[in-house]
C-alpha cells in the first residue's frame, strides 16, 4: 500500500504533516459519529435480550458451528472441483487443437455470464425434479455445481491469463533448449503461472466463500440459514445477521491475510536483491 | 444438521427408529430450539409415533422444506410428514396423506393495537407481507384486494420481523402459523391473528403413495390423540399464549382415511 | 406450449429484466461514485484516509452481498428507521431504492480496487517526472496520473460491472421482482418447463453482460496508453 | 539558450592546464559566487542500507560533474534527493543559496528550478510531444498557450525532433524521446540540469544523438549533474568526474586525471572492467 | 568442451593474412565440409513490413560469425528463425546439411542442437540455476538426475557459477545469469550457438565477464553466430563480420578490415555512430 503511495506524491513535510493530522481528528471523529448513529438506530435491535441468547453455548454448537462446518464443507469442495475444472478448461483454452480451444472457450464464456444464483437455484431444482437425489445432498449438490462451474470458469481464465503474461522469453528459452510445446506448458509455463496466480487464486476462494451464503436460498445448512432458524426461535434478526457478518469478515480476513502472505513469501523468493537495477528489458549499453 | 445423518435408504422407518419430516422454522408448528424440537406439528407426530411404537430417541426429525416434501417420501428419506402439508389434487397423484390432524384456514396477523384491519377486504392500501411464491399472498390480491402492496420473502420470519417494526401492515398465511408466531415470548403482547380466517387448509400426514394400512395406523393414533384430549392440550400448549381460539366448527377435524 | 405460453403469461419476465437493468444501472452510477472516492483515499497521502480506504475495503469485500442487503433492509431501513422516501411508497420502489444503495456500497470496494489497479498501471516514473518539472500534487494527479490510471482502469472497471449487472439478482431476497425472483417463481410452479425457463433467464444475463464486456474490452483498447 | 546545438566535437579549450592532484577550475565556471548546488554532510539510508554517507559537494555555476561508479553505488540516489525525489536523513542541500524546501509550492517552485533527465525518459504517455513540453510551462509558470507552444517548438528544433511535436511518445524511437525529455526541462528554464544515466536505454547508434544534445548544452554553459558510463562524453565535457563506491564519493578529478591516473583501488578496478571491452 | 575458459586476451592466430576484398577463411574453420548453418534465399514479412530480404549466409564449423547492425535492421529476427522460434516465408535453412523441420519432434531435436542465448537471459524464473542447466538434458537428452547434474556443475564451474548453483535466477547479477544462461546452452553439447545481443541488458562492469566466456568458447572452437554492438569481442573473437541494414546483409568482410575500411555508406554511418562517443 505504501509502496503504491510513494508513486503519487513526496514524502510529507511538516506542514503537510500538520495537515494530515487535522484531516485525521476530523475523519474520526466522523467515522465515531455515524457508527454511533447507526448503533442508536439498532438500539432495539442489540438490547441484552437479543444479544444474550449468543453467551448461550447452544447457539454456537447448535446453529452457528454446524452452519460455518457446512460454509466450509460446501466453499472446500467447490475449491477443489473448481480447480480441477478450471485446470482442464484452462488447458483447453491453450491447446493447440482449435475445436478444443473453442469448445473450451464458449463453456468459460457461458458460465461467467450467468448468475451464480442461477446457477445454484436451476441445479438445485434438477437434483430434486429430474435426478431425484436424496434431500440431504439436493441443496449441497445445488450449491457446489453453482460454484464450481462459475469459479472454474474465472480459474480457466486465471491460467490462460497467467500464462499468457509470463515473459514471452520463458517459453521460447523453453523451446530453444529442444523441449516440445507440450513440455514447455507443463514444465515451464504451467508451473509458473499458478505459482503468479497462487494470491488470485486465494482470493477467488473468499469469493466461494462468500458466495455459498447464497446457498441458503435453496435451503442449504449454511451458517446464514442456520442464523436464520436461530434468529426464527430467539426473535433477533439484526443482531444476528450482525454476528454472521462478523464471522464472515473474520474468516475472509484470515484468507485474504493468508493470500497476502503467500504472495508475499513468494515475491521474497523472486526477488532481486539490488530493486534498483534496470528491469532486464531495457538495455543499458557501454560503447567504447 | 445433526438429525440428518440418519439419512439413507432404511432411515425412513421400519427398523428400530423412524424419521419424521417436520418444519424447523415454525413457531407454534415445528420449530428446532437447539437440539429439542416444539410445537403443534411436532406434538402430533411424537404421538403418532408413539402410536406405531416409537418414542424418545427412537424418533428421528428432518427438516422437510416445502419444496423437498415430495421427493422426501417418494425416495423414502422420511417415513412421514408433519409440516403444514395442505391435502390437495396436485399432491395426492404423488403422496397419500393420512389426517388431516388440524384444519387451518388463511388468517391476517398484524399488531395487537391494529383495529383497521378486519379481513382480507379492508387490505386495500395496505403493505402485505408473506413468503415467496406461495398462494396465500396471491389468494388475497386476485380476490380481495386489488391495492395491496405485497411483500414478499423466503421465510415468515422476515416478516414478522417487519411487522413488528411497523413497516408493513399485516402478515398472511395460514392461522395456525400466524398464531405460532405471536406466541412467542419475544412478540408477546405485540401481535394478534385476525380470526376470520377465509380459506380451508387441510392438514395431512405425508406418506408414500398407496400405504392404506401405515395411513390407516396414522389416522387412528390421531383419532385416539382427539378423544383422549391430548390433542387440545397440544393446542393449548404450543399456540394457545397468542389467544388464539381454534375455529370449533372444523376442529378438531376427523381423520378422514385414505383421503 | 400451452403451459408454456400460461407461465408467460403469469410471470412478467420483461418487466423482471428492466427492474434488473434500473438495478444495474443505477447501483453502477452509486458503486462508481463511492468507489472513486474511497480510491483517492486509499491512494492518498494521508495515512488515516488510507487506512480508513483500506479498512472499508476489507470489511466490504469479506462480506457477502446478500448480509449487506439484508443489514441495510432490515438493520437501516426497518430497525433504525432511515427512509429512503415515505414509508407508503410501494414495497417494491422501497426495496429497489434500498437494493441500489447495497449493491453500489457493495461494489465500490471492487471499483476503488480496480481505480487502484488502474493507478498501478501507471510507470513511477510518470509521477516522478511530473513532480521534477514543478508540478504540484493536485497537479500532477490531475494531468499526468489520473488520466492515464483512468484508462488503465477501464477493463477492470468492465469486469466489476459484469459481476454487478450478475449479482444484482440477490436483491430478490428481499423480495424486489427482478430476474432471479421470477426465475425461482416460474420454477416452482412450472417445474416441468425447469430447462426452458433456465435458459430465457440465462439468455436475458448473457444478453445484458456479453455486450458489457465487449464494449469495455474494445473500450480499454482505444483508450490503453501507448508505452 | 536559444542558439542551436553547434559541433560538439571541437573540444573545450581552457581544461588541460588543470593540475592532477586538486580539482581543476575551468575558465567558464564561475566560483567566485556561492555553488549553485550545495550539498553537505548529507545522510541517507533505505532500511538498512546506508546508500549515502556524508556526502558533500558543491557544483559551481557552469561546471559539468560526472558522476561515476558501479552499479548499486548511490549515483541515482544522490541525483534524485538534488530535488527532493528522495528526502534526505540528515545534512543540508541548497541550490542557488536557497536551502531546499520540504515540501508544497516552495518545493515545486524549486524543482522547475532543476531540469531533470531520466534513463528511462519517462515522457508523459498519454500528450504528445509537444504537450509533454509546454505541460510545465503553461502550469508551473503560468504562460500562455501560444507562448509555450512557440518555445517548445523551438526547443523540439534545437534537440532535432520539431517534425514529431504532434506524435505520442511511445511511436518516437528511444533516442528521440530523450531528446524530447531534455527539451521537456529546458523549457523550464532551469538552473541546473540533473541526469541520470541519460544514455543506458538507448540503442547504440541513437547514444550520440543525445549525447551531441548534451555536449552541445555543457558549452553554452548549462550546470549539470550527470551520472553516465560514457567516459567519451566525460573526456569531452566534463570539468570534474566524481566517483562514488558503496555510498561514499571516493575520488574527484579532472576527467584525464581520473582516467589516466585514478588514485583509489576501487576506481582503478571499476575502470578496469569498464574500458577492458 | 570440458576445458576450462582460458585466456581470453590472447589474440586468434591465422587471421591477419586474409584479404580484404574476400571473406577470408582462417586456418581452425573447416570449409571442405557442408557449411553448418546454411541460410539460402530467405525472406520473411510482418505484416507488411519486409524484415528480412533474400538473405544468403553460411556458415562453416568452427566459424564465429558477428551480425551487426542498426537497431530493427532484422537482426534479430535472423537470429530467431535459425532455430525457426520465427517462421519464414520462403527460403532454406539447414543445419548441418538437414533442412529446419516445421514441427513437432523433430524439430524440437533439431533445436537441441543449437544454443541460443537470449538479450534477457530467460532463465527459468521458478528453477535453481542447476536446474536451468539440467532441464534440457533430462527432459529432452533423456540423462539421468546424477548425470546431468554432473555435468552441469562442470559447465557452472566453467563459466564461474558454481557456487550460485541452488540459487534461484532472481538471486543473481545480470552477469551471473547471462553466464548461466550460456551454461545452460552448452548443456546440450550444441552444434552451433546463437547469441542475440547478449550483453546489452547487463550493467556496464557485468559485461566483461560475459565477453570472456564467450571469447573462451570461441577460441575452443564452437560455432557462433552472435548478434553484438560490442566491436572489441568483434575484433578479438569474430572471423567475419556480416552487416544487416533494412533486412538485408549489405557487407560481409573480415573484422578489420570492416571496422576500419567499410564498403557500403550504411555500414560507414552506422560505424560512425557507434564508434564516435
Ligand atoms: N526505493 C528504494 N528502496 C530500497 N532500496 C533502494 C531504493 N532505491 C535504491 N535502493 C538501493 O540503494 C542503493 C543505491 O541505489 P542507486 O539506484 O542510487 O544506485 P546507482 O548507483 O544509481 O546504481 P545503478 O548504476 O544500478 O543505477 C542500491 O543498493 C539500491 O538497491
Ligand atoms: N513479432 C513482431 N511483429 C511485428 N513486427 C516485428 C516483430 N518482431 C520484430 N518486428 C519488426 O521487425 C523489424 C526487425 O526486428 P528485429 O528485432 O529483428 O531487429 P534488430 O535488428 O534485432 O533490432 P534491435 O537491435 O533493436 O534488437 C523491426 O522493425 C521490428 O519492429
Ligand atoms: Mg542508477
Ligand atoms: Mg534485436
Amino acid at each position: 500500500m505504501n509502496q503504491q503511495a510513494s508513486v503519487l506524491f513526496d514524502a510529507p513535510g511538516p506542514r503537510a504533516q500538520k495537515v494530515h493530522l487535522i484531516i485525521t481528528i476530523i475523519g474520526w471523529v466522523l467515522l465515531i459519529a455515524a457508527v454511533a448513529g447507526v448503533l442508536w438506530g439498532l438500539r432495539d435491535e442489540l438490547t441484552p435480550a437479543k444479544l444474550l441468547p449468543f453467551a448461550d453455548p447452544m447457539a454456537w454448537t447448535g446453529y452457528l458451528l454446524p452452519g460455518l462446518g457446512a460454509t466450509l464443507a460446501a466453499a472446500a469442495t467447490s475449491v477443489v472441483t473448481a480447480i480441477i475444472l478450471g485446470v482442464l478448461l484452462g488447458c483447453g483454452r491453450l491447446s493447440g487443437i482449435k475445436i478444443i480451444r473453442i469448445v473450451c472457450g464458449l463453456f468459460v464464456e457461458f458460465f461467467r455470464a450467468v448468475p451464480v444464483l442461477l446457477m445454484m437455484v436451476f441445479s438445485w431444482y434438477f437434483f430434486i425434479f429430474v435426478l431425484r437425489v436424496p434431500s440431504a445432498w439436493q441443496s449441497f449438490a445445488g450449491v457446489v455445481v453453482g460454484l464450481t462451474f462459475y469459479n472454474g470458469s474465472v480459474i480457466a481464465e486465471l491460467i490462460r491469463s497467467g500464462v499468457h503474461s509470463l515473459p514471452k522469453g520463458q517459453s521460447e528459452a523453453g523451446l530453444a533448449v529442444g523441449l516440445t510445446p507440450s513440455q514447455v506448458l507443463t514444465s515451464i509455463q504451467l508451473p509458473q503461472a499458478i505459482t503468479a496466480m497462487l494470491p488470485s487464486l486465494v482470493s477467488q476462494l473468499v469469493v466461494i466463500l462468500k458466495d455459498t451464503a447464497l446457498g441458503s436460498l435453496i435451503v442449504y445448512s449454511d451458517v446464514l440459514k442456520q442464523a436464520t432458524e436461530l434468529s426464527t426461535w430467539k426473535g433477533n434478526l439484526i443482531a444476528t445477521f450482525i454476528v454472521v457478518a462478523l464471522i464472515f469478515i473474520v474468516v475472509n480476513y484470515a484468507l485474504t491475510s493468508f493470500a497476502q502472505w503467500l504472495e508475499r513469501r513468494l515475491r521474497a523468493r523472486g526477488a532481486r536483491p539490488r530493486p534498483a537495477t534496470a528491469p532486464p528489458t531495457a538495455p543499458g549499453l557501454p560503447t567504447v | 444438521v445433526s438429525d440428518e445423518a440418519a439419512d439413507g435408504g432404511t432411515a425412513g422407518g421400519d427398523g428400530d427408529s423412524i424419521t419424521i419430516g417436520i418444519k424447523f422454522d415454525q413457531p407454534g408448528l415445528g420449530l428446532r430450539e437447539g437440539s429439542e424440537y416444539t410445537g403443534f406439528d411436532v406434538e402430533v407426530a411424537k404421538y403418532v409415533a408413539k402410536e406405531l411404537g416409537y418414542e424418545g430417541d427412537k424418533v428421528v426429525f428432518k427438516e422437510s422444506v416445502s419444496a423437498q416434501r415430495e421427493t422426501l417420501i417418494e425416495s423414502g428419506q422420511v417415513k412421514l410428514i408433519f409440516a403444514t402439508y395442505s391435502i390437495n389434487d396436485a399432491r395426492k397423484q404423488k403422496v397419500s396423506f393420512g389426517g388431516p390432524y388440524f384444519i387451518a384456514g388463511q388468517d391476517l396477523l398484524v399488531a395487537a393495537d391494529n383495529t383497521d384491519i378486519t379481513g382480507p377486504e379492508s387490505l386495500n392500501g395496505k403493505k402485505l407481507c408473506s413468503v415467496a411464491g406461495s398462494t396465500p399472498a396471491q389468494n388475497i390480491k386476485e380476490k380481495f384486494a386489488q391495492q395491496v402492496d405485497l411483500q414478499e420473502y423466503d421465510t415468515y420470519s422476515k416478516c414478522v420481523q417487519e411487522l413488528s417494526a411497523g413497516s408493513v401492515d399485516a402478515v398472511t398465511t395460514d392461522n395456525v402459523i400466524l398464531a405460532g408466531f405471536a406466541a412467542q415470548p419475544q412478540y408477546a403482547g405485540k401481535l394478534k391473528v385476525v380470526g376470520a380466517p377465509f380459506t380451508e387448509e387441510r392438514y395431512g400426514v405425508g406418506l408414500k403413495k398407496g400405504d392404506t394400512e401405515l395411513c390407516g395406523k396414522v389416522n387412528s393414533a390421531i383419532t385416539k390423540m382427539i378423544d383422549s384430549g391430548d390433542w387440545q392440550k397440544a393446542i393449548d400448549k404450543t399456540v394457545g399464549p397468542s389467544g388464539f381460539k381454534v375455529a370449533t366448527a372444523t376442529n378438531p377435524p376427523k381423520p378422514d382415511a385414505g383421503s | 406450449m400451452g403451459k408454456f405460453g400460461q407461465m408467460m403469461a403469469q410471470f412478467d419476465l420483461l418487466h423482471a429484466f428492466w427492474v434488473t437493468i434500473q438495478l444495474s444501472v443505477l447501483g453502477a452510477l452509486g458503486a462508481l461514485v463511492i468507489g472513486t472516492v474511497v480510491a483517492i483515499m486509499r491512494v492518498s497521502p494521508v495515512r488515516s484516509l488510507q487506512l480508513f480506504g483500506a479498512g472499508y475495503v476489507n470489511i466490504i469485500r469479506n462480506t457477502p452481498l446478500t448480509l449487506l442487503l439484508f443489514f441495510c433492509w432490515f438493520g437501516l431501513r426497518i430497525s433504525s428507521g432511515i427512509q429512503l422516501g415515505l414509508p407508503s411508497d410501494p414495497t417494491q420502489v422501497l426495496s429497489l431504492r434500498w437494493a441500489i444503495i447495497a449493491v453500489a456500497v457493495y461494489h465500490a470496494s471492487f471499483v476503488a480496487e480496480a481505480i487502484r489497479s488502474g493507478v498501478n498501471t501507471v510507470p513511477q516514473g510518470q509521477a516522478e517526472a511530473a513532480r521534477a518539472i514543478g508540478l504540484g500534487f493536485f497537479d500532477s494527479l490531475r494531468h499526468v496520473v489520473l488520466p492515464q490510471a483512468f484508462r488503465g482502469a477501464v477493463a477492470p472497471l468492465g469486469n466489476v460491472l459484469i459481476a454487478l449487472i450478475k449479482n444484482t439478482t440477490v436483491a430478490a431476497t428481499i423480495g424486489l421482482y427482478e430476474a432471479a425472483y421470477t426465475m425461482k417463481g416460474m420454477i416452482e410452479f412450472y417445474p416441468q418447463l425447469l430447462y426452458v425457463t433456465f435458459a430465457l433467464i440465462a439468455l436475458g444475463f448473457i444478453i445484458l453482460t456479453l455486450p458489457t464486456g465487449i464494449f469495455f474490452t474494445s473500450m480499454s483498447r482505444k483508450v490503453a496508453v501507448q508505452r | 539558450m536559444t542558439d542551436s546545438v553547434s559541433d560538439p566535437s571541437v573540444a573545450e579549450p581552457g581544461r588541460t592546464d588543470a593540475e592532477a592532484d586538486a580539482t581543476p577550475i575551468p575558465s567558464h565556471v564561475d566560483t567566485s559566487a556561492a555553488p549553485l548546488v550545495d550539498i553537505v554532510g548529507v545522510n541517507k539510508h533505505f532500511g538498512d542500507l546506508h546508500v549515502l554517507q556524508d556526502i558533500n559537494l558543491s557544483v559551481s555555476k557552469g561546471e559539468v560533474v560526472v558522476v561515476l561508479g558501479p552499479s548499486g553505488s548511490g549515483k541515482s540516489t544522490l541525483c534524485r534527493t538534488i530535488n527532493r525525489l528522495e528526502t534526505i536523513d540528515n545534512g543540508r542541500i541548497s541550490i542557488d543559496g536557497v536551502p531546499l524546501p520540504e515540501e508544497g509550492r516552495a518545493l515545486a517552485r524549486l524543482r522547475a528550478d532543476v531540469g531533470m533527465v531520466f534513463q528511462s525518459f519517462n515522457l508523459f504517455a498519454h500528450k504528445t510531444i509537444v504537450e509533454n513540453v509546454t505541460l510545465g510551462p503553461i502550469k508551473v509558470r503560468g504562460k500562455s498557450n501560444a507562448e509555450a507552444r512557440q518555445h517548445a517548438m523551438d526547443l523540439l528544433e534545437r534537440v532535432g525532433v520539431a517534425n514529431q511535436a504532434d506524435k505520442y511518445p511511445a511511436q518516437l524511437s528511444g533516442g528521440q524521446q530523450q531528446r524530447v525529455a531534455i527539451a521537456r526541462a529546458l523549457a523550464m528554464d532551469p538552473k541546473v540540469m540533473l541526469f541520470d544515466e541519460p544514455t543506458s536505454a538507448l540503442d547504440p547508434e541513437m547514444v550520440q544523438e543525445v549525447l551531441d544534445v548534451m555536449v552541445g548544452l555543457a558549452k553554452q554553459g548549462m550546470t549539470m549533474i550527470v551520472v553516465t558510463h560514457e567516459m567519451g562524453f566525460a573526456r569531452k565535457a566534463a570539468d570534474r568526474v566524481v566517483f562514488m563506491s558503496d555510498g561514499q564519493i571516493v575520488e574527484e578529478d579532472e576527467p584525464d586525471a581520473f582516467f589516466t591516473n585514478p588514485q583509489s583501488t576501487r576506481a582503478q578496478d571499476f575502470l578496469g572492467k569498464i574500458l577492458s571491452h
